[in-house]
């Protein structure tokens, strides 16, 4: 089995903390050490989405420059359970054709402080190259497939 | 036959409600729900201009015919990440 | 001051480890705290280049399909002070041609074993597309500027 | 004039040795040394068709004049990463 990717997609309730992804990880806790003590891995890369503290000013023109106004939170909204059977695919799909060794992704549901982690995506494969366009191409694709909504909360 | 769009969003923002009610003829297809949809609630018409809808869970072809017992979704502009 | 970004870039000897990547980042240890809770970060991507258990077989014609030959390390050689000097202008360059928030640096000096990472790269930036943009850029000129130098040490 | 040059990565284990020696003609420059090295070590020559050079810790181009003092490095093929 030695081809065979890790993959690990969910959407959880609040902000993608420590202990969240801790537990999340947790069904994946035998598959991922095994891969990363195996020498078949030359690339792991993270990122994370932070909720920063202004968003666009709804309400504008389109082509003028968006107004920013503070925002204390986002909330997320998540059409269940399509939004997780999209993910999934989307996460199977992205391994398979970037011929990637793991993917995890965990996406927040509600509300999402400033500051605080609302999306997690970490890819290990053999190279950087596949890692770095596998990423690419999965923030393009979740923001288009995955039906996920935020809603600012804002702080004036 | 009438028909209730889950909406989400900014556009649910838009109609004040989770989800809009549309009153659609005959052997109706999605074109013709997003068509009710922007006739009948024109604050969402900014929405339905290229639209793309989930029917039962899952992305759907304007063509594809719909039944009242459907349960259909407007998934356009979705901001995860 | 809120404009300027948080630099960091370091050779240091044996892999990077997370007690190496302590020490490197109590360097900053006030400022990058002090920019994770400021609402201003929208994106954090981290990548880790780590040894893999192989590497192309030297003498192969070139436009042959290399052929892989086990390792057990990877020896790197750094050029000083050059290469240290190259690094950190590598990074304050990438820092204000991208807008980032951060960039912190590491790679190693001496060997490194199979299994264990040699380089890392963390970015933070307002939003996700200049961090992207930012590490396959930095990477690229790592790869050109940076005079360090890998020589495998064979498993057979 | 004799200057030695610092190499490194698979062009050390070509030339077994981290320096090696070249003989140069009056008033060189980094052009000259790259084809001293090329001509008196041939073993060299496929890491000098296209070489680049660090003077005194810093690139220069293959215009610049070379003194005996000089720290010249070849830095071609570097594998960092």
């Amino acid at each position: 089995m030695d081809r065979s990717p890790v993959i690990l997609a969910a959407i959880l309730d609040g902000p993608v903390d420590p202990s969240a992804e801790a537990k999340a990880l947790s069904s994946a806790a035998r598959a991922l050490p095994e891969l990363n003590t195996s020498g078949r891995v030359g690339a792991t890369l993270r990122f994370e989405g932070i909720v920063r503290r202004d968003e666009p000013s709804p309400g504008a023109p389109p082509s003028a420059a968006p107004i920013l106004r503070p925002i204390c939170a986002l909330d997320y909204q998540s059409y269940d359970p399509m939004a997780q059977a999209q993910l999934e695919s989307l996460s199977r799909d992205i391994s398979r054709e970037f011929g990637l060794l793991a993917l995890t992704t965990l996406h927040s549901r509600g509300r999402v402080r400033v500051g605080e982690i609302s999306f997690l995506l970490t890819i290990s494969s053999s190279h950087r190259a596949e890692a770095l366009a596998a990423m690419t191409a999965f923030i393009d694709r979740l923001k288009r497939d995955v039906p996920i909504w935020k809603t600012p909360v804002w702080a004036d | 036959m009438h028909l209730d769009v889950l909406v989400f969003g900014s556009i649910a923002i838009a109609a004040k409600a989770d989800r809009v009610r549309v009153r659609l003829g005959d052997a109706p297809t999605l074109a013709d729900v997003a068509r009710a949809m922007a006739e009948q609630h024109p604050p969402l018409a900014f929405a339905l201009q290229s639209p793309r809808f989930a029917v039962n869970q899952a992305f759907a072809s304007l063509s594809t015919p719909i039944a009242s017992t459907d349960e259909v979704a407007l998934i356009t502009m979705v901001g995860g990440g």
